[in-house]
């Protein structure tokens, strides 16, 4: 008789201590793009204020987001893309209803080795290197070296969007070499001279290497209205956000320290964004 | 010198020939040896300086004790250069109001320690040699043992066992991503019954779904397991094969029942083959990035493992994802090569070969000790 | 004593005072070993297991080089009248004047053919013509010829045992050395085999030295010239084989002999 | 007597049953793989049918018969570019002078240059301010020459030694025309390019003329992809949606065997109302179906294609014409000769495939029925590995299949002469006590981690492996220097690292087991130690050193992480014909392209059975590998 009273009351509390912790998880999943600069120094941020919080991020490329937000293995969806139709009708399929919140605006910048005398493309030039109809540098004025394109893998929703904004949703040549996220993209640009490739804006300075113009434009946060590669970023979540999730959604995307941090990392923020673009 | 001698070496092109074969034999072994000195000793002379330190404790603690965090990089006004964990610097920038922030730099998962990786291996590894040990050697003895050597059905089990110890280890993990993610049973409440499911049926006030694990650590040591039992059965099997026939023989002359003889007097003296087995499998599993990354890891994650214990229970602590060396390694591969992040990657690859080659170096030790002990 | 002079007018083997060593110059496994093996004639030793008379035919033709740590701690072999362990004899070139034939028979796993033309292969010769003569005189000069000559090209591993030790022999004799060390070499071999082997012994006594051990003192009575009794790394006796075997001047000597151990 | 017979039992039960339950996870293994692999091809087949019945299929052909056109008018933009600089050398120059600084005016002078655009005239302070600006930005510009190291931009224009002060000024100036005229290009700069078309005379002509050439075909292109998207795009979405609903059926049917269970009235209700939900659901995913009639769709298709053959025959007629022309022109650039050269040669090329693409387009129907057998040739032989795409996804796995045996055929000419000359090396020459180091130190290296070496490789490797091919030592060899840092050389340099322990552990064995009688009988001829190793010993454990070949091979098409990280992820079948350049190229391989699109694929998806299926391919390789390895290592023990 002891021994059941004291297992019961165990599992009370037990019980008990479960609840009152609540959910104190958030996972992240989802874009290259967002999960390895913007989101990791929200984190940073947010949990200043509320320690119990554990918040974990897994930056594999946007298809990474709707996969796991589907199986009910993240909280939060990164997206860099917007949702494809067929992925809302996965989860049409399934009985839940995908919500979106922006979390900032982006511009994809083309970017060359520093040595590449090669200073602006129009986007028709961008797209024809990009599905293989031009493959030397001197095609657009530059040395007569073969090009060396390097996209974000299949995965990533950078590669989709480019392709929609700057190939004008043709298909990558096969001579594309799919790189594992952002930075290796710099990494490579930037070690050779006949490379080019893209980045999302907050990527696109470092050395050795050097952003492109694009019809003209270069990817400044002041021609967000005529750039033609800006794009929105995205969280996504299955139903409204209840809790923390909500919480760290309202946080991220109208706090001004967030907004700070949005633009020291390198995009820019929702709001601005809106702003400027409709303009 | 003797003219007459009969026997004289024969000065001639052929032993000129002769001379420069071998020593291209001997260039083709020290080109290898060469070469592992050459990744060892830049690893060492990179990574050592973020391992130790000049004054005590000389280890550098910090880089145990913490998890991988956001580094920034800056300099202030006077040109003086500052690197550290995002949250030192949010509090050195509370401190220090009157310097400025120039030229500011962030590198993800480049700072702080490796704690939370190095635990994350270790649970994996654990876990996946408990049930690869007990599955495996089970398996051994019952063919060792048990089966004769000319049962047809268990030899061609013996040889589907040596043919899956080289199937490529991304296609265990693929396998354990379809099955363990995705498919594996899971005692689930009514709401958290995945849409995805292949088959549920009620059970205790809930339902047993094959929903899967997703990426978890219990989904992670299933597949390491099944990637490492193929070797540990062999291994096992060979030193249990290696037990002189005497010793049973004399063990049934006593009247030991079967058990009895494999439990003395076989199984006393095939463990240092089954102890080897297990660092050999270790040494294995601890290495593997691919397996991992598809069933188990995750990039960056605040709590470390065992702190979910408290919070969610048993199943809570093996249904979580966790950080893993390898996988956090792989993640560091692909920052920009800056002298920044250096530090970090070398520093977890110098951690990370360490504990593989301290494996290795174990194994051996401890064969050479058991056997000095046994010797028939 | 033995007659010395009656010998060492021909020895082409000469060893004075040899001590040898397994172990970095302890314990010497050879004592002091003096011993002639004349020229063109059959010399063999005989005495009990590890008696050392397998490592004096080794330190012949300098097989024992092969062990890391053996040594010969005094003394010095003449063969054709040079210290073979001198500094400027290259034991490779030794051997091609010494041959050898080992106690398990140890064809190579190539054809008839490439085993006896191995040893002119390696001395650099590519004429098919010269090849093709060596091994047919090779090969009729061990008896074997008319046994093998319609499949020169099949493996040798399918050879009987007497035969393939035979090859042996045709390999060890095809480069003309000027001794034949024979190491126990019927001791794997059945009664009819070993006959066989023993009758080309006596064959090759025209044209070779050779020196053979052997367990088996029926066989040393057979074929060899002369005998020398080894017992625990000390050479006891040496003399012609009809003084050893009826008229031993040892008391150990007799003691083998008649059997009363070893 | 009873019990202990019990026990013993079931002692013997519990480890025969864990024997059995690894073999039933092996076996398992087998038939998962297998049974998620084998979907992909009624799936492929069905996206394949879909391909053709939109007509899709024959817009490829046509798609190839523009990619070859595409080559030739490539080379000869290249040879127009290099002779237009030959020619216009100093109006090039100002343009290209002038676009630098118009870099660096954005990067300078952006703020400067806005404030004085937003600005009004409406006050006079504002008007001052504004002046101020204007001079602040007119003096930044007079500064820029001064800025502008000429010493570091001078060498990457071509044919140019030195820029005259002439062409610094008036760049200068244009650049502040630029700067004051809201980031307008001045039409002098645009100028420039149209002048120089102009006055390239018969090479301008030709070029021109090539490329209006191409703008019919490219419209049939254009005309027939449209159509065939259309079409396609609702034939995949049906697709979907089909499977959609059958998923919520499936749903419907789980959530109504739920309400059984149910007591509470509450909850009842609740799971009604979900019930219901997915009910409209599915109404609603059925009225999304569009039913096309692809008869009807394909019509436009097939009028469009009646217009085909005369366009190949005008095409036929004046791409020759016009290379003919290139012979007479006087090329004053030596490139520009060389890529006229090379369009000559590639003319037959081209000719060829627009004989083979007009038949087969002239054959291709809407109505024949794609076959299973024609899906799974179409994996094991399709020349694309194209997921994720916007119109059709290809999954073919001969570029993944030559990358993965390219890199291993590399690595192992690296490793098969490393790892059995150290075999041979410390088996036979070495003493004891450099044996006793050299052994366990190489089987050390086995412990090395793949990741390790990968992140090596991307740390140290490549980049001294694309210094080292800039030498001039190698420039005469094809290909060097190496353009891209990641390529089929350094993952060949990686593997073969990580296979030659193996390699050697095992040729290592089985040089031990030849018997030692025959080391010791070809001593005795008086071979010298090394005769006796290459003629006797080698050719004597010739089986085993074979099998550790292979098996080192098998490990190298098996590893992952190296490739992932090293191979360049390029899915292109390697461009053979350059001979060893080949090495310098980028690769995908079977390995990596599971571990970098496994994130895309949920189950059930075509692209999740595809990875299966190329999964399945690696099983069965290494299957394969293993089996004749363990065959071959039997019959030696034996």
């Amino acid at each position: 008789m002891k021994l059941k009273s004291i297992t019961t009351a165990l599992a009370v509390s037990a019980a008990i201590a479960a609840t009152a912790l609540g959910q104190s998880k958030i996972i992240f999943k989802g874009s290259d793009t967002l999960g390895n600069k913007l989101v990791p120094q929200l984190k940073a941020e947010y949990i200043k204020t509320n320690k119990d919080l554990d918040i974990e991020i897994t930056p594999q490329g946007s298809g990474h987001a709707f996969s796991n937000l589907l199986s009910g293995s993240a909280d939060i969806g990164m997206s860099s893309r917007a949702v494809k139709q067929d992925e809302k009708d996965q989860f049409d399929a399934a009985g839940k209803s995908l919500v979106e919140h922006v979390a900032a605006w982006d511009m994809i910048a083309v970017i060359v080795n520093e040595e590449n005398p090669v200073k602006k493309l129009t986007l028709e030039q961008l797209g024809d290197i990009f599905t293989g109809k031009i493959k030397n540098w001197s095609e657009v004025g530059g040395a007569d070296a073969p090009i060396s394109s390097y996209t974000r893998n299949s995965s990533s929703g950078t590669y989709k969007s480019f392709s929609k904004l700057g190939m004008a949703g043709e298909d990558y040549g096969s001579d594309c070499q799919k790189l594992e996220g952002n930075q290796q993209i710099c990494t490579e640009v930037s070690k050779n001279v006949n490379g080019i490739g893209y980045v999302g804006l907050a990527y696109s300075k470092g050395d050795n290497f050097k952003t492109v113009k694009i019809n003209n434009n270069s990817p400044k946060i002041s021609k967000l209205a005529t750039y033609p590669l800006a794009r929105r970023l995205y969280y996504y979540t299955v139903g409204e956000p209840t809790g923390q999730v909500k919480a760290f959604l309202e946080f991220a995307t109208t706090a001004e320290k967030a907004d700070e941090i949005t633009e020291a990392v390198g995009f820019i923020p929702s709001k601005a964004g809106e702003q400027s673009a409709a303009k | 010198m003797n003219a007459s001698n009969p026997f004289a070496k024969k000065k001639s092109l052929f032993e000129v020939k002769e001379r420069i074969q071998l020593n291209l034999l001997r260039l083709a072994c020290y080109t290898i040896i060469g070469c592992a000195i050459f990744i060892f000793s830049d690893i060492v002379v990179k990574g050592a300086p973020t391992f130790f330190k000049a004054e005590a404790p000389f280890v550098n603690t910090e880089f145990f004790t913490k998890s991988p965090e956001i580094l920034s990089v800056w300099h202030d006004q006077d040109g003086v250069k500052y690197s550290m964990t995002k949250s030192d610097a949010d509090v050195w920038q509370t401190e220090n109001p009157d310097l400025q922030v120039i030229d500011l730099h962030d590198y993800a998962a480049s700072g702080g320690g490796i704690l939370g990786p190095l635990l994350g291996t270790g649970l994996l590894v654990v876990c996946c040699m408990i049930l690869a040990l007990f599955i495996g050697v089970s398996a051994a003895i019952y063919l060792s043992e048990y089966c004769g050597k000319h049962d047809k059905l268990m030899n061609l089990v013996r040889l589907s066992i040596l043919n899956l110890a080289g199937v490529p280890s991304i296609v265990f993990a693929l396998f354990g991503w379809g099955i363990f993610c995705h498919m594996a049973p899971i005692h689930v409440s009514v709401s958290e019954l995945s849409d995805t499911t292949l088959w549920a049926f009620p059970f205790a006030g809930g339902y047993i779904s094959f929903q899967g694990w997703d990426t978890s650590l219990l989904a992670g040591a299933c597949t390491l397991a099944i990637m490492v039992i193929p070797v540990i059965i062999t291994a096992c099997e060979e030193s249990l094969q290696a037990v002189p026939k005497g010793f049973r023989e004399a063990s049934y002359a006593l009247g030991a029942t079967q058990w009895q003889t494999i439990r003395k007097a076989v199984l006393p003296f095939a463990v240092p083959g089954v102890l080897t087995a297990t660092v050999l499998g270790i040494t294995r599993v601890a290495g593997e990035t691919a397996p991992i990354m598809l069933t188990a890891t995750v990039t960056e994650k605040g709590n470390l493992p065992f702190n979910t214990i408290v919070d969610e229970g048993v199943w809570g602590f093996f249904s979580q994802s966790v950080q893993a060396l390898p996988f956090h390694i792989y993640t560091l591969s692909k920052l920009p090569a800056s002298e920044n992040v250096k530090p970090m990657q070398y520093g977890s690859i110098f951690a990370f070969l360490l504990l593989v080659m301290g494996f290795a170096l174990i194994s051996i030790l401890l064969r050479n000790r058991i056997r000095k002990k046994l010797k028939w | 004593m033995v007659d010395q002079d009656s010998y060492s007018k021909s020895a082409l083997v000469d060893i004075k005072d040899l001590g040898f060593s397994y172990n970095q110059g302890k314990d010497e496994t050879l004592k002091g070993i003096h011993l002639q093996c004349p020229e063109k004639q059959v010399t063999s030793f005989i005495g009990p297991s590890g008696c050392g008379k397998s490592t004096l035919l080794r330190c012949l033709n300098r097989m024992n080089d092969l062990v890391e740590t053996a040594k010969i701690t005094r003394g010095y072999i003449n063969i054709l009248g040079q210290d073979i362990n001198a500094r400027d004899v290259d034991p490779i070139e030794l051997r091609k004047h010494v041959g050898m034939v080992f106690q398990k028979y140890n064809p190579f796993p190539k054809s008839i053919y490439d085993n006896v033309a191995y040893g002119l292969r390696i001395q650099g010769e590519k004429r098919k013509s010269v090849l093709d003569e060596a091994v047919e005189t090779s090969l009729i000069g061990s008896a074997l010829w008319d046994e093998v000559k319609d499949r020169l090209h099949s493996s040798a591993l399918g050879l009987s045992g007497g035969q393939q030790q035979r090859l042996c022999i045709a390999r060890a004799i095809a480069v003309r050395p000027k001794v034949i060390l024979m190491d126990e070499p019927c001791s794997a071999l059945d009664p009819i085999a070993t006959a066989k082997v023993e009758e080309l012994i006596l064959q090759l006594r025209e044209d070779y030295t050779i020196v053979i051990v052997t367990h088996s003192m029926q066989q040393a009575s057979r074929v060899s010239d002369h005998t020398a009794f080894f017992y625990l790394g000390e050479l006891v006796e040496a003399n012609t084989t009809e003084n050893i075997f009826n008229n031993p001047q040892e008391e150990r000597t007799e003691h083998y002999i008649s059997g009363r151990f070893g | 007597m009873g019990l202990n017979f019990n026990s013993a039992g079931i002692v013997k039960g519990f480890f025969g049953g864990n024997a059995y339950l690894a073999i039933v996870f092996l076996l398992f293994i087998c038939l998962f793989l297998f049974k998620s692999g084998i979907g992909f091809i009624p799936a492929y087949k069905n996206e394949l049918s879909n391909a053709r019945k939109a007509g899709l299929e024959v817009s490829n052909m046509i798609d190839y018969e523009l990619k070859g056109y595409y080559a030739i008018s490539a080379k000869l933009n290249q040879a127009f570019t290099s002779e237009k600089r030959e020619r216009f050398g100093e109006k090039e120059i100002l343009k290209y002078v002038y676009e630098e600084f118009e870099g660096l005016l954005d990067d300078e002078l952006e703020d400067n240059i806005d404030g004085y655009l937003d600005i009004d005239e409406d006050t006079t302070e504002k008007a001052e301010a504004k002046t101020t600006l204007l001079a602040e930005i007119d003096s930044a510009c007079r500064g820029l020459g001064e800025k502008f190291l000429l010493s570091k931009v001078t060498p990457r224009i071509p044919s140019t030694t030195s820029i005259s002060d002439d062409t610094i000024d008036s760049a200068i100036e244009y650049a502040q025309q630029y700067a004051l005229n809201d980031y307008e290009t001045p039409e002098e700069i645009d100028q420039i390019l149209t002048d120089i078309a102009d006055q390239m005379g018969a090479l301008g002509v030709i070029n021109k003329d090539l490329k209006k050439s191409s703008a019919g075909l490219e419209k049939l292109h254009k005309t027939v992809e449209t159509s065939a998207r259309k079409t396609y795009d609702i034939l995949k979405n049906n697709y979907k949606l089909r499977n959609s609903i059958q998923k919520l059926k499936e749903g419907l049917v789980k959530q109504s065997g739920k309400l059984d269970n149910l007591t509470d009235s509450e909850k009842i209700a609740t799971q009604e109302t979900l019930i219901s939900e997915i009910q409209t659901k599915i109404d609603e995913a059925k009225s999304k179906i569009v039913e096309v009639d692809t008869e009807e769709a394909i019509i436009p298709i097939y009028a469009a294609l009646e217009g085909h053959p005369a366009i190949i025959e005008k095409l036929r007629a004046v791409v020759p014409k016009n290379i003919e022309k290139l012979k007479d022109i006087d090329f004053i650039s030596p490139e520009a000769k060389e890529y006229a050269a090379a369009i000559e040669e590639l003319l037959p090329q081209y000719l060829e495939i627009l004989d083979e693409q007009e038949t087969s387009i002239s054959n291709w129907t809407h109505e024949t029925k794609v076959s299973y057998f024609a899906a799974i040739k179409a994996f094991f032989f399709g020349l694309d590995w194209k997921t994720g795409s916007n119109r059709q996804s290809l999954y073919g796995l001969i570029p993944l299949l030559s990358g993965s045996l390219l890199i291993s055929l590399v690595a192992m000419c690296f490793a098969v002469p490393l790892a059995i000359g150290t075999a041979i090396y410390v088996n036979q020459f070495a003493s004891k006590r450099e044996a006793g180091i050299l052994k366990p130190a190489i089987e050390f290296i086995q412990a090395i981690p793949s990741v390790v070496l990968g992140l090596f490789g991307i740390l140290v490797v490549g980049g001294l492996l694309k210094d080292w091919s800039a030498s001039p030592l190698l420039s005469w060899l094809p290909g060097f220097p190496i353009n891209d840092r990641l390529n089929v050389l350094l993952a060949g340099i990686l593997l073969a690292f990580m296979a030659s322990p193996t390699i050697f552990t095992l040729a290592e064995d089985a040089l031990n087991n030849v018997p030692k009688a025959f080391k010791e009988a070809s001593l005795a001829m008086g071979a010298t130690r090394l005769q006796t190793s290459l003629k006797v010993i080698l050719p004597a454990a010739l089986s085993g050193i074979i099998a550790a070949i292979m098996l080192g091979f098998g490990r190298v098409i098996g590893e992952t992480m190296v490739v992932l990280l090293v191979a360049g992820n390029k899915a292109k079948i390697p461009n053979f014909s350059e001979g060893i350049a080949v090495l310098g190229q980028p690769v995908h391989t079977m390995t990596g392209i599971i571990a970098q699109e496994y994130g895309e694929a949920s189950p059930g998806s075509t692209i999740y059975q595809s990875l299966f299926m190329v999964g399945l391919v690696l099983f069965t390789i290494s299957l394969i590998i293993n089996t004749i390895c363990q065959r071959i290592l039997a019959r030696q023990q034996r």
